[in-house]
């Protein structure tokens, strides 16, 4: 099924490419709307026939992924679902997997968010991963969801040094003293890795800057693609590892089915997205191409 | 009076939580300041609200232009508030998470408020699409140099890269496009982002120090006309 | 005039029956599958899942050009989302924390922990209060109190973490050698390779992450005229910055196309079912 | 060379030396509380508990964490008979040993992370081996307390406070009526000569100070540069078009333009809906802006402010218009769109550099001239580390390791 997908992408693709260098060269004007129908086929075709291609960890992920790994089982680990529906389909698959693998190492996984919306992309992460694939982990004692406070950074400047001062009770309202999982737990210091998932503001920098940096915690992040460069010049020694986009999300998504044989079928929507996504950057660069030649092509024309 | 006590209140706050992290003692005020803070932050969120209700009333009780789709804002904004505050359809009790699974306030992220706000940011594929082909010029050198190296990643950050290139040998691996791009990112983007980032630094402590000693006080005289 | 209200009447008969057939159809289709949750929750889906679609269509329009459908979207989402921020701040921040410290008759309603009453608390209350009567031009003035605090503690939380980690951490971060496990000029030649992780590809990154950050610097260096050396130092800054700029334009084109493909796979699997 | 130059080099040496100076005090501070523990090794023989444990209030907090350290068990060799060390802790009178953390074969130290500030505590530690125990080796009671000023942070203070010290030392000095030096921005001939060409073509200037308000420095930062094309456009009457998204802007950038007028002598000519609102919402502002550009056919854009997606279909729609477009903003995500597309773009700084350069505003030149300090101070660390450490790792040479260490120890903020 895919081949022929391929075969067709290909073929659209490239008819439509080649008939738009033709008008380029001519000098003629295309219209916006032209272009958008031709982007918006070169996304669809792929999808439609689920061309998909393998992935390989590179070592701003893998660092990622092991130091997840090599922690010793029932580590604390804090997942901080810092996003909205504009990045939700870049940055999904990286809680969904970060999760999964939390939670399959037996770590102790504490869930919280620095933007309102994280309170009901957490919620439905809560019933399609955890209540779904490790119904025997129990809420309060292996993972727990503390949900969402105002203040972005003023929220960070707190819980670093005093977690109760800041959550009084989790989600759902059932107080932290009574809570096993928080026994023990004085701040974030108490937490042996923090993942902030997110790309905007308030999200992996400010993570860095008010709580890993001061309070000497190993951080990572998984970021949408807009914000993944900026975060670089922290990597090793401020940030264990980042996860960049889609890509990232694809490349955790591999890693994790090769190390463990139990998530063989479980849905991997950064690889699914990857097909369309390859195509969608040939056709911008060859949009850059074409758009070039015919740029120097009618300034040679023109005196 | 109107300008004294704010640069007072921001000098003192600012002061306070600079010294918390000097002086272990101060710093249990940190934590007070911060956290007043962020519930003050709520209240600017009801602001937001507040301000949106009011420019839309007015709109419809001018018949400004468009005066019809600000019934819809307000309409939108008066289910979302009731089914948020009254937790409509909410499974649990009164301390129940607000976006419980089954909860109106959820449904209505799910099937409203998710597509309409994922959709308004996908339009940009199409125009980052549309400007490639009638924006994007190496016009000079340092856009040239730009253009090449968005095509390293472009190719690098997809298989591609690795199906053109995987025939290269490993003692030659850096040429390989998905190493180069790679490089390209953890060499010169690295350095030039710190480079920014060093700007940027000394750019907000300048800022902030200005602020908290009163030298900056544009944010007050916004709205004294 | 008139024939342009007609286009338009027909256009939105049009797009009232295909939202009634799409809903009539997903609701037999969320009928008929296997996990199906009775008649009425079958019902109610279908029409969430239809909303969705014709919401995402309506957004998608805009593309066409501006219009009533791309309004109507618009303003829904401008309200909602106002909302929705001032629901879940209500419930996690003010009745999550102001409440258990200002009111105990409060507390035992939400259910939530009193801690007792602390007056400090009502600092933040009498500010956030004075920070609405920004809505009323003429008492406006006053919410310029609240402000303060907003600025003065964001400056002052700004400051010493940009400095620790943005700029003390940065410059640490650059103390690197610029010989990687130099053994002599033999060796360095005699095993010499261009292997990602060989020692040539570690000396030139540090070469150029050092050549880049000094030169960025004299780039945004106001305080000389860029001529002579540092003319020169300026320029390769500037193309280390060029470089910096084309990986950020590559990673932007690649965030905003997955986000397509997000809605594309949304309108494709969960609406259509063309693919599973 | 003018008499401003040459005091600028004297100031820069003397902060230098005052740099340097202070940098000595700091690296002794530190070499003092950094203890040194001596590792003893006796024969193996059955596992036994590690000896001599103490336990040390943790220097600069509250008092909410102690130190335990411990020798290691005589049999804490390679040949990994043990699995690693247990450690309990009790209030110093109550008997109640509660174990706090576990830690691999090898490591000699424990923080403790959650005690209380003032209670004096009793720490225990024990050899594990494959589930069994060796017996509980105690250390002396001590109360965990909070210390008044944490040295560990004494470089963070020391560097601080020349920045904040330079920052302030050049406003004071710009507010006194000197002159400070700033060098030409090439962006502010780029927008003379943008200016130069709606003059030469006689079709109007679109000016777009972005989509943030007043408190966004770079909003102020595009208004202080409309101020300069103000003054062009009252000179040589060409039509200028400001759409806004911010009703405050549009107040200053009404004001902006009328102040230019009227110093033309032509107050006049000056209209109220040159500068006019559209709309807050980011797409809605920008889909109207784009209808004006094609309608009017502008040519000259000037996008000056804060920028968000929408720059990427400004620049887009300002070409396919043919006009000259200068761009000017501060945020990373959307120069690389700017640079693209456009023919000039103020990168960054330049933007807050040329607004100081026009305004002359003590505030905005004195503290660019102390981020210049920083920035100064910046590459001479990177220069001197980069060079420590190259010796060092190359050659060796007990000075260049000093030097490598000392600069590594200066530039990193342990707590």
């Amino acid at each position: 099924m895919t081949n022929i997908g391929l075969i067709i992408s290909f073929l659209v693709i490239g008819v439509g490419l080649l008939w738009l260098f033709i008008l380029a060269l001519k000098g003629r004007e295309v219209d916006r709307r032209i272009i958008f129908i031709f982007i918006g086929l070169a996304v669809s075709v792929p999808l439609l026939f689920r061309i998909s291609f393998s992935e390989k960890a590179t070592p701003i992920v893998r660092d990622v992924f092991y130091k997840i790994e090599n922690l010793p089982e029932g580590s604390n680990i804090l997942l901080s679902y810092d996003y909205g529906p504009s990045m939700a389909p870049e940055v999904e698959p990286m809680s969904n997997a970060f999760l999964r693998h939390a939670l399959a190492k037996n770590h102790k996984v504490f869930i919280m968010c620095l933007w309102a919306t994280g309170q009901s992309l957490i919620a439905t992460a809560i019933d399609s991963i955890i209540k779904r694939e490790f119904p025997e982990k129990i809420n309060g004692v292996d993972y727990i969801n503390i949900g969402f406070k105002a203040g972005g950074q003023g929220v960070l400047n707190v819980i670093i040094t005093d977690f109760r001062k800041m959550y009084l009770t989790d989600v759902d309202g059932v107080n932290l003293d009574s809570v096993p999982i928080f026994k023990g737990i004085k701040s974030l210091k108490d937490m042996d890795l923090l993942i902030s998932i997110g790309g905007g503001f308030p999200g992996v920098k400010e993570w860095i800057l008010f709580a890993g940096a001061p309070g000497n915690i190993p951080t990572a992040g998984g970021s949408a693609a807009v914000a993944a460069p900026l975060l670089y010049p922290y990597y090793p020694k401020q940030m264990v590892g980042l996860l960049g986009g889609i890509k990232g999300a694809a490349e955790y998504e591999s890693e994790l089915k090769k190390v463990y044989p139990q998530f063989a079928n479980m849905p991997t929507p950064g690889i699914a997205m990857m097909g369309p996504q390859t195509l969608a950057h040939l056709v911008v660069m060859a949009f850059i191409v074409i758009g070039n030649i015919a740029f120097f092509v009618n300034r040679r024309r023109k005196p | 009076m109107k300008k004294q006590v704010p640069l007072t209140i921001t000098f003192i706050v600012g002061v306070v939580l600079i010294l918390s992290v000097f002086f272990p003692p101060v710093e249990t005020w940190g934590e007070d300041f911060s956290l007043f803070f962020d519930i003050i932050a709520v209240f600017a969120f009801f602001l937001g609200g507040g301000n949106l209700i009011r420019v839309h009333t007015e709109r419809i009780a001018k018949k400004k232009k468009d005066w019809g789709f600000s019934i819809i804002t307000i309409l939108g904004f008066l289910i979302m508030l009731a089914a948020g505050l009254f937790k409509l359809w909410n499974p649990g009790d009164i301390s129940a998470d607000v976006a419980a699974t089954g909860s109106l306030f959820q449904l209505l992220y799910d099937w409203m408020f998710n597509p309409l706000g994922a959709t308004m940011y996908s339009l940009l594929a199409f125009y980052v699409a549309s400007a490639s082909y009638r924006a994007f010029r190496a016009k000079n050198r340092d856009a040239t140099i730009l253009l090449i190296a968005a095509f390293i990643i472009l190719l690098g950050r997809t298989p591609l890269g690795m199906y053109a290139t995987g025939w290269i040998p490993e003692s030659f691996s850096v040429l390989q496009i998905p190493n180069l791009a790679i490089w390209v990112m953890t060499s010169p983007n690295l350095a030039g982002q710190r480079a920014i980032m060093i700007g940027i630094a000394l750019g907000v402590v300048a800022m902030s120090l200005r602020l908290i000693l009163g030298v900056e006080r544009t944010y007050l005289g916004m709205d004294i006309d | 005039m008139a024939n342009s209200k007609r286009i338009s009447a027909i256009i939105l008969i049009i797009v009232i029956a295909t939202f009634l057939l799409s809903w009539i159809i997903k609701a037999f289709n969320l009928e008929g599958s296997p996990n199906n949750t009775g008649l009425w929750f079958s019902i109610r889906d279908a029409f969430f899942i239809t909303i969705a679609a014709f919401l995402t269509l309506a957004i998608f329009s805009f593309l066409y050009k501006d219009n009533p459908y791309y309004k109507f979207a618009e303003h829904l989402f401008v309200g909602i989302s106002a909302a929705y921020w001032m629901c879940v701040g209500f419930w996690s921040t003010l009745i999550g924390n102001l409440v258990p410290n200002i009111s105990s008759s409060l507390s035992t309603f939400f259910r939530v922990p009193y801690k007792g009453l602390h007056f400090t608390y009502f600092v933040p209350l009498i500010l956030g209060i004075i920070l609405l009567m920004r809505l009323s031009s003429k008492r406006g003035w006053i919410s310029r109190w609240a402000l303060a605090w907003i600025v003065g503690t964001t400056s002052g939380l700004n400051l010493i973490r940009y400095l620790r980690t943005d700029f003390i951490s940065q410059v640490s971060n650059t103390f690197i050698p610029l010989l990687v496990d130099w053994k002599g000029v033999g060796p360095f030649f005699s095993h010499f390779s261009l292997s990602s992780t060989g020692q040539f590809a570690m000396t030139l990154s540090n070469w150029v992450i050092f050549i880049g950050v000094f030169c960025g610097l004299i780039y945004f260096f106001f305080s000389k005229e860029h001529k002579g050396i540092f003319g020169t130092a300026s320029r390769v800054g500037i193309w280390v910055l060029m470089i910096t700029f084309g990986a950020s334009f590559g990673y932007t084109v690649m965030g905003r196309v997955s986000l397509l493909v997000g809605r594309l796979t949304y309108l494709f699997r969960d609406w259509l079912g063309l693919i599973s | 060379m003018d008499c401003t130059g040459k005091s600028q080099k004297y100031t820069y040496i003397a902060i230098l030396t005052l740099f340097l100076s202070l940098l000595l005090i700091i690296s002794s501070a530190n070499a003092v509380n950094s203890e040194v523990l001596v590792e003893d090794t006796t024969s193996a023989f059955i596992p036994n508990a590690p000896t001599y444990v103490t336990a040390t209030d943790y220097k600069y907090d509250r008092g909410e964490s102690a130190i335990v350290k411990w020798q290691l068990s005589s049999d804490d060799n390679s040949t990994g008979k043990i699995t690693g060390y247990e450690i309990f802790r009790s209030e110093a009178d109550a008997d109640n040993f509660v174990s706090i953390g576990v830690v691999l074969p090898g490591e000699n130290s424990f923080r403790d992370k959650s005690t209380e500030n003032g209670v004096s505590y009793i720490y225990g530690v024990v050899t594990l081996y494959n589930g069994r125990t060796s017996q509980m080796v105690l250390s002396e009671p001590i109360t965990p307390g909070t210390e008044i000023v944490n040295w560990n942070l004494l470089n963070l203070f020391i560097i601080g406070l020349l920045i904040a010290g330079s920052v302030i030392f050049f406003i004071t000095h710009a507010k006194r009526g000197k002159k400070l030096f700033i060098r030409k921005i090439a962006g502010l001939e780029a927008i003379d000569e943008a200016i130069g060409r709606a003059t030469e073509m006689g079709r109007p200037i679109l000016f777009i100070p972005g989509i943030n308000d007043m408190d966004d420095v770079q909003t102020i930062a595009g208004i202080t540069l409309l101020g300069r094309v103000a003054k062009v456009v009252a000179d040589y009457d060409i039509k200028i078009n400001m759409p806004v998204a911010r009703s405050i802007v549009m107040t200053v950038g009404r004001e902006t333009i009328k102040e230019a007028y009227v110093s033309a002598g032509r107050p006049d000519a000056y209209s109220d809906d040159m500068v006019h609102y559209i709309t807050d919402e980011q797409f809605g502002y920008v889909a109207a802006v784009d209808g004006i550009m094609v309608r009017e056919k502008p040519a000259t854009c000037f996008y000056l402010g804060a920028f968000f997606a929408e720059s990427l279909i400004l620049a887009e729609t300002g070409n396919s218009v043919g006009a000259i477009q200068i761009a000017g903003t501060a945020m990373p995500a959307q120069l690389p769109f700017f640079v693209a597309a456009c023919d000039y773009t103020l990168i960054g700084e330049e933007l807050f550099a040329a607004s100081a350069y026009l305004s002359n505003e003590p505030k905005q030149l004195g503290s660019l001239k102390g981020q210049d300090v920083g920035k100064f101070m910046a590459m001479m660390a990177i220069a001197l580390g980069v060079f420590g450490a190259t010796i060092a790792e190359a050659w060796g040479g007990s000075f260049f390791i000093w030097l490598d260490e000392f600069m590594h120890r200066l530039f990193t903020i342990t707590n």
